[in-house]
């Protein structure tokens, strides 16, 4: 046997993707919350395709639907394709680079604005919010 | 898939609440025998004696403190559709043999009685004469202890 | 690819008996480096298991304490978890082959001691 | 300041969250009918909740997470999806009885029909989640609820000895001609009502929203400590009367007004005018702590911004989702079901949701990355495990024990 793992390995974080990275709260630069890691984008390396590195973090409804289980999943997606202005939606992709802290909390680098357009936040505000008076303000 | 048996499991719970909810709910059904007739009238004489001492509660207390109208109706309002919802669902059941007809009959006419005693105090009530309330505690007495009377013929005797 | 995709699929070892399914990947944080992060996270190997609940509690390599009852059932279901390289893994189709036996395998370092290098 | 809205959060959600519709008619009925013989359940109870709403309260504090966002990362998105679905049906089950709770109070003070209500409670409700700040809602509904004090005030009067109360309370016995399932298909609903899961979900989502910190732990324990058992009282205050009043009379409770009919007969005018008053804060209380629940819970699964002090347009889905159920909640009251009905069902249903969520917050609350050195000891870990046996049990036991009581009929 070449390799024992329970050798530690260069002194690289070590984490469990699902126990550690998956379903946790996003939060933005302003300390607002940014959706969650509904999942992992895996790039191979250019030298090696058999060397898979985690690239970027995908965010919503369009990136949990295939995880939940058959119908209700598919449901979900297709809900999220006929909400999404786009053509071919893709799910919110967040770039590895601009994640700022790991934990219970997820922090990234970047305002929320910035990311992609979250079809559900976006058409529930403009078809039933933003027409109740006072929406605009905090509550006194 | 295994994947699927997570969703299959939550399915299978909500079948079984739901048909629990459905036994619970068609709980009245026609009674075999004798007996379980006789039970059916016991608690349904239970059910309107407490609506009767609910009455009877309510018109002490309206007497003795003055209660708020708007409570005294809505108590005696709740009362008497308790009582004509119990005697409406025991006039439903089918009575098993003449023996069984006997035992329908007398329990129709105090529950009957009961009824229209408690009609008579909500719609006093409702029109606002609390003061009228009290004069109809007598009968309302007599008649909580004959159904208390005939609550224990039917325990007793039926078994 | 997304990392979903390796999730809950099938595993079978070299000699094709199957061990459960993918509860877990491991990463190491020593790829190329990526915006202000840092070194990006290379998939260095699967965590496979037969109980979805116990290794998702993290029982297996968290290092949860948790109440004795629980830490022992869920501890005993989370005791057939393996770890794998992922130089030994064939992911081409749904049914994940293993270049490993069973026996090969080791169950996975638990984290607390890897993070701070004192692995026995 | 700072201090005493954060005590208040604890007293509200006692108020609020213990007594509430389902308290109400679960402490009435079973005094009614049982006396003391379910006494024991309320002080279980009580027990329960304190160590569930502390572990919740403690995690969401230092993790900044509340308890659907930790659900569904412990027990992955599948998983925590059936439980999100049943939770918040139970919860929505509540939502329903609270709203009509509301009417039918505000029915008793006015003898107008509780129907007509229910749409203005309905939306008082969305407009005081809508505009009022989370302070000021604990303030008012917390200091309100205390209105309930006045069934203490009644059962001191009604008790000859209370010596003899403990005495029969600490000697519990199925009384004659009631069955055994009867017996404890009733202790399982006193169970539910105490250990109501929104209580937690708005509990440690409240911890988050005020944004405690590690120094607020006290604050934690305290509220939980003052406020619980406060509740607990107010419960076994309700049961003591009814059992003192109702039960030699032969009176089974169906109906709001003869929980308060013991307070009317005792203390006229005002008591009844105050426990009145005690209703509608504990209804309308617990209908903001269900509603929000709601909102947040589902917000919580999918990360959602989520919370009252961000602006409506930044938390849309959050405010549609409680706009939603109380709209649906309030058609539910009006197709006239009986609330009383509604109620009895949404306890005993919160007891088969209970371990659903209080096993991951169990788990979490051992888990040294989250909570450092503030994990559970081995007092409360045996104390929780004991109580997971328990929560378990009372959730299996629940459905076969309605079907085979026909609803405890």
């Amino acid at each position: 046997m070449d390799d024992d793992p329970g050798v530690t390995r260069p002194a690289g974080l070590v984490i469990d993707a699902a126990l550690e990275l998956l379903d946790r709260q996003l939060v933005d630069s302003d300390d607002s919350l940014a959706g969650k890691v509904d999942d992992l984008e895996l790039t191979p390396s250019e030298d090696d395709s058999h060397v898979l590195y985690v690239t970027a973090i995908l965010s919503g409804p369009g990136a949990l639907g295939p995880r939940l289980p058959g119908r209700l999943g598919r449901a979900w997606s297709a809900l999220f394709d006929r909400l999404h202005p786009a053509e071919h939606p893709e799910p919110i992709r967040i770039s590895f680079g601009v994640v700022q802290s790991l934990g219970p909390r997820i922090r990234i680098s970047m305002s929320r604005h910035h990311l992609g357009v979250n079809s559900f936040e976006h058409w529930t505000r403009e078809h039933i919010i933003r027409r109740i008076p006072g929406s605009g303000d905090a509550s006194q | 898939m295994t994947s699927r048996r997570a969703s299959r499991r939550t399915v299978a719970a909500l079948a079984v609440a739901l048909t629990a909810m459905l036994a619970v709910t068609s709980c009245v059904g026609p009674s075999r025998t004798r007996s379980d007739f006789r039970r059916k009238a016991d608690t349904t004489v239970d059910n309107v004696r407490g609506a009767v001492q609910t009455a009877i509660l309510g018109i002490q207390a309206t007497d003795r403190h003055s209660l708020q109208a708007a409570y005294v109706s809505v108590l005696l309002g709740d009362a008497e559709e308790d009582a004509s919802a119990a005697a409406d669902t025991f006039a439903g059941i089918q009575p098993p043999d003449e023996r069984s007809d006997r035992v329908r009959a007398v329990t129709n006419e105090l529950v009957g009685e009961s009824v229209d005693a408690l009609a008579d105090a909500r719609i006093v009530a409702r029109r606002g004469d609390l003061a009228e309330l009290t004069p109809m505690l007598p009968h309302l007495r007599r008649l909580a202890r004959r159904l208390e009377r005939l609550s224990a013929d039917l325990d007793g005797v039926g078994r | 690819m997304r990392l979903s995709e390796l999730l809950g699929r099938p595993v079978v070892d070299a000699d094709g008996t199957s061990l459960g399914e993918v509860r877990d990947v491991r990463l190491v944080q020593d790829g190329p480096l990526q915006g202000t992060f840092g070194a990006a996270f290379r998939v260095d190997g699967l965590i496979i298991g037969r109980y979805e609940v116990a290794s998702r509690l993290g029982f297996d390599r968290r290092g949860v304490k948790g109440p004795w009852l629980v830490a022992t059932i869920v501890g005993r279901l989370a005791r057939s978890s393996r770890f794998v390289a992922w130089e030994h893994v064939d992911a081409t189709e749904h049914v994940i082959r293993l270049r490993r036996r069973a026996d090969e395998l080791q169950p996975p370092a638990p984290l607390p001691q890897l993070r701070t290098g004192s692995v026995g | 300041m700072k201090r005493l809205i954060s005590v208040t959060l604890g007293i509200l959600t006692a108020i609020g969250g213990f007594v509430d519709i389902g308290d109400l008619v679960a402490n009435a009925a079973v005094g009614a009918r049982f006396r003391w013989n379910l006494a024991w359940v309320v002080l279980v109870g009580i027990g329960g909740i304190i160590l569930y709403t502390e572990m919740a309260g403690r995690v969401a504090t230092l993790t900044k997470r509340a308890t659907f966002d930790i659900v569904r990362e412990r027990l992955g998105p599948r998983m925590a999806l059936g439980n999100l679905v049943a939770s918040m049906a139970v919860t929505f089950l509540t939502l329903i009885a609270e709203v009509a709770g509301v009417a039918l109070a505000l029915e008793l003070a006015t003898s107008v029909n509780y129907l007509l209500w229910i749409p203005m409670a309905a939306a008082l409700v969305w407009l005081v989640i809508w505009r009022v700040r989370f302070e000021r809602m604990e303030e008012v509904f917390g200091l309100l609820g205390m209105a309930l004090v006045v069934f203490a005030v009644a059962a001191w009067r009604l008790v000859p000895s209370w010596g003899d109360v403990v005495d029969l309370a600490t000697h519990p016995h199925v009384p004659t001609g009631e069955g055994a399932p009867t017996y404890w298909y009733y202790a399982i609903a006193l169970f539910g009502a105490a250990m109501t899961p929104y209580e937690v979900f708005f509990f440690s989502s409240g911890a988050v929203e005020e944004g405690w910190t590690h120094k607020d732990l006290v604050t934690n324990r305290a509220n939980v400590f003052v406020g619980f058992p406060l509740g607990g009282a107010l419960s076994l205050a309700i049961m003591s009367c009814t059992a003192m009043v109702l039960a030699p009379a032969g009176i089974g409770v169906d109906h709001l007004s003869q929980v308060a009919l013991p307070v009317a007969a005792t203390l006229g005018r005002l008591g009844l005018a105050v426990a009145l008053l005690g209703f509608f804060a504990a209804t309308f209380g617990a209908a903001l702590e269900t509603g929000l629940s709601l909102g947040y819970s589902v917000a919580q699964y999918f990360g959602w911004p989520w919370g009252k002090r961000q602006r409506p347009v930044d938390a849309a889905r959050f405010h549609a989702v409680v706009l939603v159920a109380l709209m649906i909640a309030a058609a539910v009251g009006l197709t006239s079901i009986d609330p009383i009905k509604v109620t009895e069902y949404s306890i005993v249903f919160s007891a088969v949701a209970l371990p659903l969520t209080y096993f991951p917050i169990l788990v979490l609350a051992n888990d040294p990355e989250y909570l450092g050195d503030q994990t559970n000891g081995r007092l409360r870990n045996l104390l929780a495990t004991v109580y997971l046996v328990v929560i378990v049990a009372a959730a299996v036991a629940a459905i076969p024990l309605m079907i085979a009581t026909k609803g405890g009929g």
